[in-house]
């Protein structure tokens, strides 16, 4: 059961070749699951270890089935299961609402960003959330926009729905040492303040200075 | 989910928030600096076609903030009430005991958007609101993360629409927090709307 | 986040059990575990144990912190210091209630301790209160917080974290204002 | 396979929310292991679709609704068949207006059982205030009554304010200038009061102005005018403004109030459109008092069906009465002698008598229950054996609903024209046939007339609604002359007299909306 | 003051604000969209007089104020739109595909018509998700035990489970079942979970 599993494919930048064991892609899962849950913006979408886990439960799940053997066995198995299909679950469930409620926005960003940066949305999400807004763009028109007069029949959904707030408090642990992080950029009445995250660390600040360490890894949200 | 519980509280108004259209719908008195072609009747107290230079009036926010813009200056407007000197100083005095649900339920979302119209008293009035929610902040949070028993509504009473909602997000941890402690938190249960949908049902075939 | 989850999280803590049945190794998806022989005892993950403990197929020996006499003093350091005491544990709370509720057999006075814990609770959380007034009022643009156990920092983070982006908001407003003034 | 099929179908069914019955589950199961693997996945996606059309009250899935499901992706193109449906009278869904949701709800969908024929006494009362709640919903969102915009000069924007009886009475001072919806009765011997939901008052019609129309007993009207204690002295009289189909369906959407299987009324069926636009010669026959058993007539409905033998139309609608003397014993015999010698001469025409469908609507002096509104169709004794021998033959109510791919058509055998002149008000005396159509348009409705003048069986008054208007209703009247008036975009036609008259009738050909009068030369 | 209809609509959803939907305001809502096309048309006409230059200040501020009341009512309307459609998908995840009837006569035909889209959309993603698709509306709460004991509140008969055994749901029976496979009938208010 214990066989490596090969994380690569996956363009993400920081891991090469990496063969990872079932149990360190769980810990990545249940790590980009927190993140998840407490960052206000929608993370970039780590569906290939989601892929690897539902396969994993898969394959256990079968196991199972053949393997009539004693019933504590199977009963430790499928409450590992249950536990580990939450975490799959409450983790798209979070990312679903998110995109649900930042959609025409995101496919905005999706559209203008550079082909090197990697996508938020996985492509399944990509097609929900294309036509989630084209759903309510429909039903703007057909219920008010098209009795409107000519000029005011337009509407742009992602200048007038909400955006993510970068500017949210977060609690977060330093996992690697990070120097001079502007937390609040100078003002003519206080001067620049800027902090230095120490391993082991907790911190209270804005999501925006530390989006790129929470991304990376250097940092975890709590 | 935690994300940033969205309250009207920014500068940029946000579109789609019931609340900020409620907001943005409350009165602020205006002086009409130029005529105004055919809208006589907006005036209750004249019946005459147009509004003539010089006309007081009070009118909407959504609608100061286009005529009072600095490019267009097509009416002079003053500051309501909560947001005058005097009533500055009584903030200044002691901000906890105000009533600011009375005298205006959205009086930080209110104040944030007149700032965004130069007016000679705007710094200070900045001021006196940062200083105001620090004053309150103490007792918001005393009030909503730990006494439970006491009855929420006459607590929330002198709260601002921002400030109830802090009251709120503060009541809802310390409840789920208590039933974690029962052991309760993990226990599967029937959604929201489906009980509350159930019990309407049931009292009205009574 | 629900405080369910942040239990759920820490129930992968690992603890000490003493099986009474005879078992090879478990290949969990999450890591190998065992193999159990009676009497012997085993690391398992909390949810692990809490699960064989519920078929009566183990005793669990609790973990060396979760005693009288080192709850008390970590009740007195409390008292004494103005900041928050380390705790032994970053699921501090979460393992003592999982184990106080399905372990209680396997752990001596477990009332004394409940009781215990739950003063350290109160004693912190009003801490917590009046370092975050102090926080407010400073209108600092981050803190540290080193000992703060992760269901503490679940349980005040919804309130804390709207108050503190309404008074980010408050501030930019002030600057703007301070800015545009200065043009005119 | 089939448990890795059964819990593949499981699952799907519980993504979309929907448990499901094991009986359910096996009848899917046999449905779909004919198919090959690739169709049954678009198998069930089509079945999840049109369970999502049904409205359900459960999502627990048990065998008939799956049937229903089923059957409902089996037919999908079964449907161009059935571009011409008959309906009868006693078949047309009740609606409820509920003026709180301001939504019309179908009355099965509220629980109630379907109408009876024998209804209690609250039914005759409620005949008359349904027809109110639909005509007043109807007024008040007209142009001239919705509430007034603030900000523009009052004058050229004319709006008016509908109030009630009972703020009539209620007030002592004289009120001037007041618009009221109500219906014309006679309280009190040749006094005409007008009634709505919440009280009647007494009229004084002498300076009346009367707007065009039959003004009939029991007929709603929009009375303008002053109030002096206890008498409401009318200026003008007029009837309530009518209102477009196209406007209805804009308000309540694609409910089908029409009639028929669907959930949708056919103008929402693009399926439909395209058929009907794609055959522009089908055409629709509309003959009244075939009198069968007179020798002239079935000799002129000879040359008829030799004149369309290559063409033959869709449907034929004939109507009574069927003997030119209604009455006396022999009268059964006779209608049956005539039917006979017409089925004889159908099968004379085989083009006929396999593409058009003929719709008999029987008029209120031919056998059977005829006097009271609407009239069941002719009994089986007399037209079983015509059945047998013509399968496309259909015996049906009067009035009775046909539709054709997106057209409602409605027919209505009764001289209706003089009785309305006869028992309204003011009796105009030119182009009546104009006034007529004004007037049943206006009331939404095929007989405004007293109850005691032409009766209705209460539960069933909602057949003769004209709500929504259909877009062709075929009046047959014998003793007024044939008419043919389209008023907003509704067609109401008399073909006149085929047996009295010169065996003159109407020709509709739906895809161009057009209707034509012709003759058989004698 | 123009806008009044307008605000009144949105007065009436702050009202419903716990979670009910009120009927759809058709009525309102075309007097809205009667009161921007009469602005709209008032507005054709200065700015008409103002392209031949022989008008004054005094209709570039009617002008003004007629399109702030405009942009006004759209925004209005469209925030009315967008609340009452975010309290639709709300309910998919709370009823599940089929909702009570009565709710569903609140909604108009085109609200009717989005929930069935989304009902679409999200079915489908949820039956992208993996192998075999994974029910997202499932697994709310942290598990804790396999089995769990639940009792029945309503007689549903017999319903069909995953592994294919069947249950029958009679009025206060017990059931011990795994818990991944009776979440939706507890959600539903159909079983209660007891121990």
């Amino acid at each position: 059961m214990d066989d490596l599993l090969n994380v690569s494919g996956v363009s993400n930048d920081d891991s090469d070749e990496e063969h990872l064991t079932a149990a360190q892609v769980l810990e990545k899962l249940e790590q980009a699951w927190m993140n998840e849950r407490l960052s206000p913006n929608l993370m970039e979408c780590k569906s290939q270890i989601v892929e690897i886990m539902l396969e994993q439960i898969e394959e256990m799940e079968a196991n199972i089935q053949r393997a009539q053997k004693g019933d504590l066995k199977i009963s430790l198995h499928r409450l590992e299961l249950d536990r580990i299909r939450y975490v799959v679950s409450s983790y798209l469930r979070c990312r679903l609402e998110k995109i649900e409620k930042f959609a025409p926005i995101l496919l905005e960003r999706e559209k203008s960003k550079s082909d090197d940066e990697p996508s938020k949305l996985s492509p399944e999400e990509f097609a929900f959330a294309k036509e989630l807004v084209g759903n309510v763009d429909n039903h703007f028109k057909s219920s008010a926009l098209k009795h409107m007069p000519r000029n005011l029949q337009n509407i742009a959904l992602h200048e007038i729905t909400s955006r993510p707030n970068l500017d949210h408090y977060v609690f977060l642990r330093v996992h690697q040492r990070e120097e001079g992080v502007i937390v609040d950029p100078e003002t003519d009445d206080h001067a620049e303040d800027r902090v230095d995250l120490e391993v082991g660390a907790q911190h209270l600040m804005r999501y925006q200075p530390i989006e790129q360490l929470v991304e990376n890894g250097a940092v975890s949200l709590i | 989910m935690d994300v940033s519980h969205k309250s009207s509280s920014g500068m940029l108004q946000d579109y789609m928030s019931i609340d900020d259209i409620l907001m943005s719908s409350e009165r602020l008195p205006s002086v009409f600096l130029v005529p105004v072609k055919g809208l006589g009747f907006l005036d209750a107290s004249t019946n005459k076609k147009d509004i003539a230079v010089g006309t007081k009036m009070d009118l909407p926010l959504w609608l100061v903030l286009s005529l009072a813009h600095p490019r267009k200056k097509f009416i002079s407007f003053d500051y309501t009430k909560p947001y005058k000197g005097t009533y500055r100083e009584i903030l200044k005095a002691d901000a906890s005991v105000v009533d600011l649900h009375k005298i205006g339920p959205f009086f930080y979302a209110f104040g944030q958007q007149l700032l965004t119209l130069n007016h000679n008293e705007s710094l200070q009035m900045a001021k006196c609101l940062v200083l105001t929610f620090m004053e309150r902040f103490r007792k918001i949070m005393d009030w909503s993360v730990n006494a439970y028993e006491h009855d929420n509504s006459e607590r929330q009473e002198k709260l601002d629409e921002v400030e109830r909602n802090l009251f709120k997000l503060g009541q809802k941890s310390l409840q789920s927090f208590q039933q974690w402690e029962m052991g309760e938190s993990r226990k599967l249960s029937s959604s929201e709307l489906v009980s509350r949908h159930r019990k309407r049902k049931r009292d009205m075939s009574e | 986040m629900e405080p369910g989850d942040v239990e759920f999280i820490a129930e992968k803590e690992l603890v000490k059990i003493v099986p009474n049945f005879a078992l090879g190794k478990i290949y969990f998806i999450s890591g190998d575990v065992g193999p159990f022989s009676p009497g012997l005892p085993v690391d398992v993950p909390l949810w692990l144990a809490i699960a064989i403990k519920q078929r009566q197929k183990c005793r669990v020996h609790p973990p060396e912190w979760l005693d009288v006499d080192k709850i008390e003093t970590m009740k007195d350091d409390e008292i004494a210091s103005e900041f928050f005491t380390e705790l032994p544990n970053p699921h501090f709370c979460e393992v003592a209630q999982l184990l106080l509720t399905h372990a209680t057999d396997n752990i001596p006075n477990a009332d004394l301790l409940r009781t215990l814990i739950k003063d350290i609770w109160d004693i912190r959380a009003a801490k917590l209160r009046s370092n975050i007034d102090k926080f407010v009022k400073l209108q600092a643009g981050h803190a540290r917080l080193d000992n703060l156990s992760q269901m503490e920092i679940n349980t005040i983070r919804p309130f804390l974290t709207a108050s503190l982006d309404h008074m980010y908001q408050l501030r930019i407003s002030q600057s703007y204002t301070e800015r545009n003034m200065s043009t005119q | 396979m089939t448990s890795k099929m059964r819990s593949h179908v499981l699952s799907a069914f519980k993504m979309h929310g929907y448990s499901v019955r094991s009986d359910a589950i096996n009848y899917l199961l046999e449905v779909l292991s004919p198919i090959n693997e690739v169709e049954q996945e678009d198998w069930i996606d089509r079945v999840l679709e049109s369970l999502q059309k049904q409205n359900l009250t459960s999502n627990i899935i048990d065998v008939d609704i799956l049937d229903l499901a089923v059957k409902d992706c089996d037919n999908v193109d079964e449907e161009s068949d059935q571009a011409l449906t008959v309906m009868s009278a006693f078949d047309v869904p009740k609606f409820f207006y509920n003026s709180e949701r301001k939504k019309f709800i179908r009355s099965d969908e509220l629980g109630y059982s379907p109408p009876s024929l024998l209804a209690v006494a609250a039914n005759k009362a409620e005949l008359f205030q349904d027809r109110y709640k639909m005509l007043y919903q109807r007024t008040s969102r007209h142009k001239l009554f919705t509430p007034l915009i603030p900000g523009f000069d009052e004058a050229n924007a004319r709006k008016f304010q509908l109030q009630n009886i009972e703020y009539l009475l209620g007030c002592t001072a004289k009120l001037r200038e007041i618009i009221v919806l109500g219906m014309i009765t006679q309280l009190k011997e040749a006094k005409y009061y007008l009634e709505d939901l919440t009280g009647a008052v007494e009229m004084d019609l002498s300076e009346a102005k009367f707007h065009a129309g039959l003004f009939t007993e029991n007929s709603f009207v929009l009375a303008e005018g002053w109030y002096e204690d206890e008498v409401f002295h009318v200026t003008a009289f007029g009837f309530p403004p009518p209102e477009p189909a196209k406007t209805t369906r804009a308000y309540y959407g694609n409910i089908n109030f029409f009639g028929g299987p669907s959930p949708h009324c056919g103008k929402a069926s693009s399926k439909l459109l395209q058929i009907e636009q794609e055959n522009e010669d089908a055409m629709i026959l509309f003959l009244s008092d075939v009198w069968l058993d007179q020798e002239s007539v079935l000799k002129k409905l000879e040359t008829l069906f030799i004149g369309f033998s290559e063409c033959p139309p869709v449907c034929m609608v004939l109507c009574g009465s069927f003997c030119s003397a209604p009455y006396g014993p022999n009268h059964p015999s006779l209608l049956k002698e005539g039917l006979s010698n017409l089925a004889r001469m159908i099968c004379r025409f085989p083009q006929i008598h396999q593409q058009t469908r003929l719709v008999f609507v029987p008029s209120s002096d031919d056998l059977g229950l005829g006097r009271i509104l609407p009239r069941p169709p002719l009994p089986n004794l007399i037209t079983e054996d015509f059945q047998r021998k013509i399968p496309n033959a259909i015996f049906t109510s009067n009035p009775c609903r046909i539709q054709y791919c997106t057209q409602e058509i409605v027919v209505y055998r009764e001289d209706i024209v003089k009785k309305m002149c006869r028992n309204s008000i003011r009796c105009p005396s030119t182009d009546i046939s104009n006034q007529f159509v004004k007037s049943i348009i206006a009331q939404g409705h095929l007989s405004p007339l007293p109850l005691h003048v032409s009766p209705v069986y209460w539960t069933f008054d909602h057949a003769l609604s004209l709500y929504p208007l259909p877009d062709l209703v075929c009046i047959c009247d014998g003793l007024s002359d044939p008419f043919d008036v389209t008023q907003i975009e509704c067609i109401c036609a008399n073909p006149g007299s085929f047996g009295a008259g010169d065996f003159n009738f109407k020709v509709y050909y739906p895809s161009s909306k057009k209707l034509e009068e012709s003759k058989v030369e004698s | 003051m123009f806008g009044e209809k307008a605000l009144d609509l949105i007065r009436e959803l702050h009202r419903s604000r716990d979670g009910t939907l009120g009927p759809y305001n058709e009525d309102v809502v075309r007097q809205i969209l009667e009161e921007m096309q009469i602005l709209y048309e008032a507005n054709q006409e200065d700015v008409a007089q103002v392209v031949q230059n022989d008008s004054d200040q005094s209709s570039l501020t009617a002008i003004q104020v007629r399109h702030d009341s405009l942009q006004r009512n759209k925004r209005c309307l469209l925030a009315y739109l967008y609340n009452r459609l975010m309290k639709i998908r709300d309910m998919r995840w709370e009823f599940g595909s089929v909702l009570p009837p009565d709710i569903r006569r609140n909604m108009s035909e085109r609200e009717v018509q989005w929930f069935s889209n989304y009902n679409r959309s999200l079915s489908s993603y949820m039956r992208s998700i993996g192998p075999r698709g994974l029910d997202l509306t499932q697994d709310l709460k942290p598990p804790q035990n396999v089995f769990i004991e639940v009792r029945c509140v309503e007689d549903r008969g017999e319903i069909e489970l995953d592994d294919g055994s069947r249950i029958l749901l009679k009025k206060n029976s017990m059931h011990f079942l795994p818990r991944s496979q009776c979440e939706r009938l507890i959600r539903q208010g159909i079983l209660k979970q007891v121990a």
